[in-house]
């Protein structure tokens, strides 16, 4: 039985404490329940990818930085990796494996905040954030080691990194990565198995298996709804089929899967971690490059598993030093595309943790 | 003590009911009824019924303003105000009459006072006259399944086909 | 003259043609249904003042108030179901408007 | 909802939180407390080094924003006199693309991160401001020489750390006031 | 103590029902089998309690407990109570509903497993139950009245259960309309009793009957009218014609309401008001011949039934009978004796018929056969029951049947011929069902419809199912012994001894056993030459006798009759027709002229009426007003 | 590992089924004409053996003669990928099918293209500009915008 | 006799009739003003401060000792800020709001019991007046919400409604339990009767009386009408200044509020050994508002359906079985054996749990649209 209302128009947003940054979804409510959802974004549009068609190969690394900025290490891997495709430049050893420790360090940061702040649109009221926050912070103090920055890195380089990492590094990350494992079954003791949040997210926002293909969603998203892909296994870059790690899947594709999976991510990323810090082994960390780089005249697709899906780098080279045409296939705009059909009918604070389910950024969506 | 009490009380609830009628704006008038609801709980507690003016607030303040504020809210009728209608005129000459009737009657009517002080605390004597022999039980089960038919014939009225 | 029966029952009288007098002249339902609100505890307050005078071990007067805001609470729940249910098929609240039972 | 627990799970998180009531809290009350910064901090200014800088303007080529501006003319022994050497922080990025190119260590990353200023005039650095001073001193980003030099990180890692058997809770802090380190 | 057994017995299944119905409602979704579960608990209950109560009336004097009556309502100076009796013949009802009601419920956890009306059948066998444990022990006629027609009710609701099947919907319609009929009856003889002696209580009537007080007409009237009642609830002859149809519902339902119990509670009625009866020849002799001559009218029409459960409805219709011979022509203690063993044995058959039903998908007898093997233990109760049915030495049918021979011979011959003859085709069409059912070869079952109950797949039903049919099959062997010696007749305060009473060999000194022996044994003879010897052609026997095999097998053209003559001649063309005709005419000519009038002097005045709630409200105003106004002007 | 199908011999394929739709073809990639490429996309995703049911990435690059819109296909079940073109040469008004209908996540991208490179997507549901704001004049990544 | 009133019968000796009514009637006032408005600035500081210890941070701690005049500077940032009241609401009833919610809450401790005989005015209907005047604060919550003319803000009004109305009937219901008991309405005797605290005479009932008045006050998990995350801040979210500071007053003022009647009704009230009544009184409620505030650090928040579904369908069958057993053994069980009924008592309460974590879902949540 539902009382008869007048459907009414919210703009959620862009100035919404959900919506994790600045994005807005106009929502059309029957009551509480969603009738409609459009997302309208560009609000944080820089044109990233007009300025790097005027910017150098290497000059464009930091504005990679700025795309996910929770995770900007992986986008300039991202990125080196595809220019590196581009003009076939080899990279040292131990360039790989910082880049592959650098990578799952990012991920297990940039999920903490996914979890941390899908609870806190849950309610939970900032404890699971600051207890997230605790440990990405530590993981901050080691990039801020590495690189001199806490959040925009600019690290890679085309042909490896930029800095060989300091001697305090790896007796700290041995420690975190010990450390680690405990902390993620306290996360778990908190909330995983509260009845409220079990109620709130099961079944709730459910992104069945064949849509989740359908638009192309990735990542953690792609991996709740059931389907086990994972780029790092399906497709390796760089040296990740050196290493013995699982692929969490979801059943059911609803918002604890995707909580769910990322929880169990972070514990695999920690499995990568010991082994990496395990192998790595001595030598340079950058292959020599000219500062002008001109690949070929080409193209390239490169795309590795971010945090948040699939993140890929279209580059067409020209012979000059600039790229001709930069294009960035952000995983979490993609993942919205299914975002209407995971929330009609449900009621706005499902639409809410929803939104945060997906775990988007706004600083890639709107690039 | 109490005498002033009453004509501040009776004052202000008189201006409450006029304010009722007379706003043009519905939701301000809702408030005034809550208002009214407030002030006639004070009359009671001027007539020694403490347990009823408690009952007055929780029953009329609680929830049937509620209700009103939120039938407001549904039929958004607010803005359009609350007009008078044709009947203005007549209805003001049969209300004045009837007041004239009624102050008459209550001026010429010899009541028979009685002497004995009010009781006091209400509530056991009301559970008693409720519930005790020779009480009210019918009908307070009678009110019970009124009640329970309202209810359920509001829902049946609001609920879509 | 102290404050006796008499006054609460001009009271009660005069917030009982306040009452009929919205009740017949407004036009919103909703008001009239208010109004009707008022008349109803005007009839309370004689109830409960002639229970306080006249009879005041009995306290019948007061059982009595009770049963009113009884059958007041049964009236404003169907009332206001009968408003809101009337809105819906004519978008309006205008009694003046409402001649369903015409002819 | 179903309580299929009976509320353990509830009951699971409140034990989280309270255990979490009696340790110790891992703020920091800045501006009292500080923590210590990487030994490669790129701090929100930068170092010029007037007497090594031979006016190559490799450093403006390389940053993306096009923030440095230099001007020079050719002086004695044909060699480049820098007349304008300007880097709008405004703008700046921090990327350190610049130190990292300039191959004579006449740029270096500063180590400050209280640099806020009331306009944005203020933030364009000249020749002047730019060169190293008591409150402006570079950090060890590209640079190994700068790099031992500076004091060792304070790490959360370390926050509950055991040593010697005794548990730390305090993060080790520069306690010093003022600006910088 | 005591007092309140009768009450929890009869309260148990209505809580039952209740709980079901109202508490345990948003559980069911999940939680199906609670439904039954709370029903065989509560029957459970309620039959031990019934044993405990059979005890005490055993050993109370009179074969009856005293119960203080509750009043219930009070019009004027009439009071009417509720209360409840239990003498001989409530124990032994108890008895009866308990046992049978627990075994069925017990059987229809497997029979209605997965059934999507499974807790509504539990909410309403409940209900049934209740009523009927009600309709036992009532001890006024308007309680009474109250739970026969509760018993009408449910047997309304379970024959029309699965009522998505139209025929299932028009056999409920058709069972609740016949029976309303007789119990048209019931009702004027209850008002015209009340009208002549100012009471309900049906201790105090028995007195007034006893005493001699009621006598004469009235009385004959007033049993004539009840044994209406009884003829509708109980399917006798003329109307008979609803149990057949009735079949349409679930197995068990028939197995407790259209066998065993509610069907009975005719005979049971006639039982309860027995002094009334016996104070009047002509009823007493209307209820046997009626008894008697539905037994054989029955038995006829069973005999070519191809329907295995219409084979025992009309089984059913013809034992019914029985019992009212045996009331009509011994006393209480034979009719109620066959009662009693009746509903053991029949109940039985019924479920033994669902047992087979629930492995072959079919009631059609044509299409089953060889069930012997695969079903074992559904044959054997079967056998059992068929046995006992056909009377044959020494189980129970055999006992309370030969009972009712022996005093319709000594009291009406005719009948007595007609019963011996009944015994025969008895015999013959329950053999008849069990050789088509259970030997030969397996003839298909419901496969020739949709293939999904081949011969492979035929299995002996679930253990929950063959143990209420074990249990049956016991008590239909057994509960014949209890009178070998007399004991029941004398505690159901039958005075004269009987030749049947006189031991369990001494009975076979007698001739008349031996020939209803015989008779039976013929019988069963001659289905076995027929339909498993296949000696003689059955169908060779139906063309020489096609006359008769149409007229059995169309069921005497009975419900043509009522449809085409009564409902359609005579109601239809003539009462119906003649209402019509005076009242266009004749009523709506006065009324039409009236009518004008009015609608011209409404024209004139519905210009007031302007549908505005605030008109209205306002002349109520004024008028208030005006009368005070008057009041203190004229007052 | 994802494997990369040699273009031509997916183009050897499309042709069978749809003659005179392939523009060109080479090792990596395969271009289409703009007027069949909804046929190909649908023989691609439904084709047992292709199955390219997930589209990694939709985007265009402006060759000043032409625009190139490039579908990036990959199979899970497989776990091989393609790439799919199309060009379409009028500069004005740039006008290819839109493949929503195929593949869901080709909604916003198809967008997005059109709000930075002007290309009409014929058959798109809600064809809005994305980034950018209604009214805003001009198509950023084309080459001739400054 | 309460304090008042002996002050008020020994100042009607010295003073003429109507300053002897007055005086002891001001004083009062001031008396429970200033102990609200000081607990309530404590209670602000001390939640923040627990909270921030629950989520390993320090919590404010500059201003004064421990930061305890944090609360102060933070009212008087608020008191400075501008007044904006939105251009298209209802101005009148916006300013009404803040104090319809605020006097409601102060009036309930009128009827607080802080010691023996210091209770501003024994009421004998004192628990229905509680809930009585407590019901008021909803509509003036839906007042700030109408008058926002915000959809955010109307929302929440909407929510206020369904909530307050919903959480009303259990938290009534358990009440009744008490009552019962005590067989008096008046919140003295109420203390005076509990030599065994109702908490262990009546669990289940604490327990629905808590987890329901922790909705009415819209505090964590039960916080919809502020729902940060869904609604941004509810119906306060076009307030600002003082008219907020009024809010936030009175959610700290409702929470000390219910913290007192949580401790009168069931943990004893001002009874306790050793320490003198009114710090028993203070450690009481100190002791709840510190379970509020650690069920807020820790739970997330319930969907509005679910909400509204563990009222009806969980709070409210318990607490008409609770009352039924209550009144059973009020009834049956002798005076002298109140360990009988604490055994009784618990073990339903767990069985009642049980029963329900099994068989009562909150529902799915989808509509069909």
């Amino acid at each position: 039985m539902s009382i008869k209302t007048e459907p009414f128009i919210l703009n959620m947003g862009p100035q919404h404490p959900s919506t994790h940054g600045v994005f807005r979804m106009r929502v059309t409510l029957d009551g509480e329940v969603v009738v409609d959802v459009e997302p309208v974004i560009g609000y944080l549009h820089r044109g990233i990818e007009k300025l790097a068609e005027g910017r150098t190969y290497t000059q464009n690394i930091p504005f990679t930085d700025r795309l996910d900025y929770l995770a900007s290490m992986t986008n300039n891997f991202a990125y080196v990796l595809a220019v590196e495709k581009l003009a076939g430049i080899g990279v040292p050893e131990r360039a790989e494996y910082l880049r592959i420790i650098m990578a799952e360090m990012m991920r297990i940061s940039s999920h903490l905040m996914a979890v941390g702040f899908f609870l806190n649109d849950l309610g939970a009221m900032m404890t699971p954030v600051l207890y997230m926050w605790r440990e990405r912070e530590k993981l901050l103090d080691l990039f801020e080691m590495v690189c001199g920055q806490r959040l925009t890195y600019n690290y890679m380089r085309i042909g490896g990194v930029s800095h060989d990492i300091p001697e305090e590094f790896l007796p700290a990350l041995k420690r975190f990565v010990a450390e680690m494992p405990k902390f993620i079954d306290e996360y778990d003791q908190l909330l995983a198995e509260n009845e409220i949040v079990l109620t709130r997210t099961k079944g709730v926002g459910v992104l069945p298996e064949d849509l989740a293909i359908n638009t192309a969603a990735s990542g953690p998203v792609l991996r709740a709804s059931g389907v086990k892909w994972d780029i790092r296994r399906a497709d390796p870059y760089s040296i990740y089929d050196r290493f013995d790690f699982d692929i969490p899947v979801g059943s059911v594709g609803d918002c604890y899967d995707r909580y769910w999976v990322r929880i169990q991510e972070m514990r695999q990323s920690v499995r990568i971690l010991e082994q990496a810090v395990a192998q790595l082994p001595e030598g340079e960390v950058c292959a020599k490059v000219f500062q002008l780089l001109r690949p070929p005249v080409g193209e390239v697709y490169g795309h590795i598993e971010a945090p948040k899906g699939e993140l890929g780098f279209y580059l067409v080279s020209d012979n000059s030093i600039a790229p001709y045409r930069f294009h960035i296939r952000p995983p979490t705009l993609i993942n919205l595309t299914a975002l209407k059909e995971m929330v009609i009918g449900w009621k706005v604070a499902d639409l809410v943790i929803t939104f945060g389910s997906i775990d988007v950024c706004l600083g890639e969506i709107d690039r | 003590m109490f005498d002033i009490v009453f004509w501040i009380l009776a004052a202000v609830t008189v201006g409450a009911a006029l304010a009722v009628v007379f706003l043009r704006d519905v939701f301000r008038a809702a408030l005034c009824l809550v208002f009214l609801f407030f002030t006639i709980a004070g009359i009671y507690i001027t007539l020694h019924a403490d347990f009823l003016a408690v009952v007055q607030v929780l029953i009329y303040v609680g929830a049937i303003s509620i209700l009103i504020i939120v039938a407001i809210m549904l039929t958004r009728e607010v803005w359009r105000g609350s007009p008078s209608g044709r009947l203005r005129i007549p209805a003001l000459v049969v209300g004045l009459l009837l007041l004239g009737m009624l102050m008459f009657t209550a001026m010429s009517t010899k009541w028979h006072i009685s002497d004995v002080p009010p009781q006091e605390p209400t509530t056991t004597a009301i559970g008693a006259g409720l519930f005790g022999d020779g009480g009210f039980l019918l009908p307070v089960e009678i009110a019970a399944v009124l009640l329970l038919a309202a209810v359920l014939g509001a829902i049946v009225l609001i609920r879509e086909k | 003259m102290s404050v006796g029966l008499e006054h609460y029952l001009i009271l009660s009288a005069v917030l009982f043609s306040i009452g009929l007098y919205g009740a017949l002249a407004k036009r919103n339902a909703v008001v009239i249904l208010m109004c009707i609100e008022i008349m109803l505890n005007a009839v309370n307050i004689a109830l409960v003042a002639f229970s306080r005078y006249v009879v005041p071990v009995l306290l019948t007067g007061q059982i009595f108030a009770i049963f009113v805001m009884v059958v007041a609470a049964a009236e404003a729940a169907v009332g206001i179901a009968i408003i809101i249910a009337i809105y819906r098929s004519r978008e309006s609240v205008d009694v003046e408007k409402f001649d369903l039972m015409k002819w | 909802m179903r309580f299929e627990r009976y509320g353990v799970g509830v009951a699971k998180g409140m034990v989280v939180t309270f255990k979490h009531l009696f340790r110790h809290p891992i703020t920091v009350q800045y501006p009292e407390e500080r923590l210590v910064v990487s030994r490669r901090i790129r701090g929100n200014e930068l170092v010029w080094f007037p007497d090594r800088c031979t006016g190559c303007a490799t450093c403006a080529k390389s940053c993306p924003q096009g923030n440095i501006e230099i001007v020079t003319h050719i002086g004695d022994e044909d060699k480049y006199v820098v007349d304008k050497f300007e880097v709008d922080t405004g703008r700046c990025m921090f990327c350190g693309l610049c130190v990292e190119s300039c191959p004579y260590e006449a740029l270096a990353m500063g180590i400050s991160y209280e640099r806020a200023q009331y306009r944005r005039r203020q933030l364009v650095l000249s020749k002047e401001e730019l060169q190293l001073s008591d409150i402006r001193r570079p950090s060890g980003y590209a640079r190994p020489k700068i790099e031992p030099t500076l004091p060792r990180q304070s790490l959360l890692v370390d926050w509950d750390r055991e040593e010697g058997g005794q548990k730390l809770s305090r993060l080790p802090l520069s306690k010093k006031r003022g600006r910088g380190v | 103590m005591t007092y309140h057994i009768p009450w929890i017995v009869f309260l148990l299944p209505l809580f039952s029902f209740i709980i079901i119905s109202f508490i345990l409602r948003p559980f069911l979704n999940y939680r199906p089998k609670l439904g039954g579960y709370v029903t065989i608990g509560a029957i459970g209950a309620a039959c031990a309690l019934s044993f405990w109560l059979l005890v005490e009336v055993l050993s109370a004097p009179g074969h009856k407990l005293e119960i203080p009556d509750i009043q219930w309502l009070l019009i004027g100076d009439l009071s009417i109570h509720i209360g409840l009796m239990v003498d001989a013949l409530t124990a032994v009802m108890l008895i009866v509903v308990t046992i049978v009601s627990l075994t069925v419920q017990i059987y229809s956890q497997g029979y209605m497993h997965g059934d999507p009306g499974y807790h509504r059948y539990y909410a309403f066998m409940s209900l049934f139950t209740a009523c009927m444990l009600g309709l036992v022990m009532a001890d006024n006629l308007v309680f009474l009245y109250l739970f026969w027609e509760g018993v009408g009710l449910c047997s309304y609701l379970l024959i029309g259960f699965w009522f998505h099947r139209p025929a299932a919907a028009d056999a409920a319609k058709k069972a609740f309309i016949v029976t309303r009929l007789g119990d048209f009856g019931f009702l004027a003889a209850i008002l015209f009793l009340f009208y002549k002696t100012g009471t309900f209580d049906i201790g105090e009537l028995h007195g007034l009957a006893i005493a001699g007080t009621l006598t004469g007409t009235t009385l004959t009237w007033v049993a004539i009218g009840i044994f209406a009642g009884a003829v509708g609830k109980s399917a006798q002859f003329p109307l008979h014609v609803w149990l057949p149809d009735a079949m349409e519902g679930p197995t068990p339902v028939s197995a407790l309401i259209h066998a065993a119990t509610m069907v009975a509670a005719g005979v049971f009625l006639v039982a309860r008001f027995f002094p009334l009866f016996e104070n009047s020849e002509m009823a007493l002799t209307s209820v046997a011949v009626i008894g008697g001559f539905t037994a054989i009218f029955a038995a006829t029409m069973g005999l070519v039934m191809t329907d295995i459960k219409r084979v025992l409805a009309y089984s059913t219709i013809s034992q019914l009978g029985y019992m009212m011979l045996g009331l009509g022509a011994g006393g209480i203690a034979i009719g109620i004796f066959h009662l009693f063993n009746h509903a053991f044995f029949k109940a039985l058959l019924f479920l033994g018929a669902g047992s087979v039903n629930h492995s072959t998908g079919t009631f059609d007898m044509r299409e089953m056969g060889g069930l012997r093997k695969a079903m074992p233990w559904t044959y054997a109760t079967f056998l059992i029951a068929s046995l006992s049915i056909a009377g044959i030495w020494p189980l129970s049918g055999f006992w309370s049947k030969d009972e009712i021979l022996v005093s319709s011979f000594a009291n009406n011959p005719i009948l007595f011929y007609l019963a011996m003859i009944t015994v025969f085709m008895t015999a013959f069409y329950m053999f008849r069902a069990v050789f088509l059912t259970f030997g030969g070869e397996y003839r298909g079952g419901a496969s020739s419809e949709h293939g999904s109950h081949g011969a492979h797949q035929l299995h002996e039903s679930p253990k929950v199912m063959v143990i209420p049919l074990v249990v049956l099959a016991a008590l239909s062997i057994f509960s014949g012994w209890l009178n070998v010696t007399g004991r029941f007749d004398e505690f159901l305060g039958h005075g004269e001894v009987h030749s049947f009473t006189q031991g369990f060999f001494g009975i076979l000194t007698h001739p008349l056993p031996w020939i209803s022996l015989i008779l039976a044994g013929s019988g069963i003879l001659l289905a076995y030459a027929m339909y498993s010897a296949k000696w003689l052609s059955a169908e060779a026997i139906g063309k020489a006798f096609s006359p008769f095999y149409a007229l059995f097998s169309r069921k005497y053209w009975f419900d043509e009759l009522y449809e085409r003559v009564i409902v359609g001649r005579v109601l239809v063309d003539g009462l119906f027709a003649g209402c019509g005709f005076f009242d266009s005419r004749g009523v709506d000519g006065a009324v039409n002229g009236v009518a004008d009038g009015t609608a011209a002097a409404g024209r004139a005045l519905r210009q007031a009426q302007s549908g505005q709630l605030q008109v209205y409200a306002m002349a109520i105003a004024v008028g208030i007003v005006a009368i005070m106004v008057c009041f203190y002007l004229f007052g | 590992m994802t494997v990369a199908l040699n273009g031509e011999e997916v183009a050897k394929k499309i042709t069978e089924v749809f003659p005179d739709s392939v523009a060109a073809a080479n090792k990596v990639t395969v271009v289409v004409t703009s007027k069949s490429l909804y046929q190909v996309a649908e023989f691609l995703k439904n084709t047992s053996g292709l199955d390219f049911d997930y589209l990694n990435n939709l985007t265009a690059v402006d060759y000043i003669d032409y625009f190139e819109v490039i579908y990036h296909l990959t199979s899970l079940k497989h776990n091989h990928s393609l790439i799919l073109k199309t060009r379409c040469y009028e500069r004005d008004r740039p006008i290819v099918p839109s493949v929503v209908k195929i593949w869901r996540t080709a909604d916003f991208q198809e967008r997005e293209v059109y709000d930075l490179m002007g290309i009409t997507f014929e058959g798109h549901h809600n064809l809005k500009r994305l980034l950018l704001w209604e009214g805003f004049v001009g198509h950023p990544l084309r080459r001739d915008y400054l | 006799m309460t304090l008042l009133e002996q002050f008020q019968l020994w100042l009607a000796t010295i003073w003429p009739e109507w300053a002897a009514y007055i005086t002891p009637a001001i004083v009062g006032i001031v008396v429970v003003l200033a102990f609200v408005l000081l607990t309530v600035i404590v209670f602000i500081w001390y939640e923040r401060r627990l909270l921030g210890r629950f989520q390993i941070r320090l919590g404010p701690n500059r201003l004064g000792p421990e930061g305890i005049f944090q609360p102060i500077a933070t009212a008087l940032k608020v008191l400075l800020k501008e007044d904006i009241v939105p251009a298209k609401g209802d101005k009148l009833v916006h300013w009404l709001a803040p104090v319809v919610v605020f006097v409601p809450i102060l009036l309930i401790f009128a009827v607080v019991p802080f010691d023996k005989g210091a209770i501003f005015s024994d009421l004998n209907v004192g628990i229905v007046y509680v809930v009585a005047i407590s019901s008021v604060s909803a509509v003036g919550i839906y007042m700030a919400g109408w008058a926002s003319n915000n959809k955010y803000a109307l929302i929440a009004a909407l929510r206020t409604i369904a909530q307050m109305v919903s959480y009303e009937l259990p938290v009534v219901l358990s009440i009744i339990g008490v009552v019962l008991m005590v067989g008096s309405l008046s919140m003295s005797q109420i203390v005076e009767s509990q030599n065994i605290p109702f908490i262990i005479l009546q669990p289940l009932g604490f327990v629905i009386f808590f987890l329901g008045t922790v909705a009415e006050m819209n505090r964590c998990p039960f916080d919809l009408l502020e729902a940060d995350s869904e609604i941004v801040a509810g119906y306060h979210i076009e307030y600002s200044g003082m008219k907020f500071a009024m809010f936030y007053l009175g959610e700290y003022g409702h929470a000390l509020a219910y913290s007192c009647i949580i401790a009168t009704l069931f943990l004893g009230g001002w009874q306790g050994p050793l320490l003198p009544p009114i710090i028993w009184f203070l450690i009481k409620i100190v002791a709840v508002f510190s379970v509020i505030v650690w069920m807020r650090s820790t739970l997330p928040r319930l969907r509005v359906d679910q909400l509204m579904a563990f009222a009806w369908k969980c709070l409210l069958p318990m607490a008409v079985i609770n009352l039924f057993i209550v009144a059973a053994e009020a009834l049956w069980l002798p005076e002298a054996l109140p360990w009988i009924m604490v055994v009784v008592n618990f073990a339903f309460a767990s069985i009642l749990t049980l029963l329900w974590s099994r068989l009562f879902a909150l529902g799915g949540g989808r509509v069909e649209v």
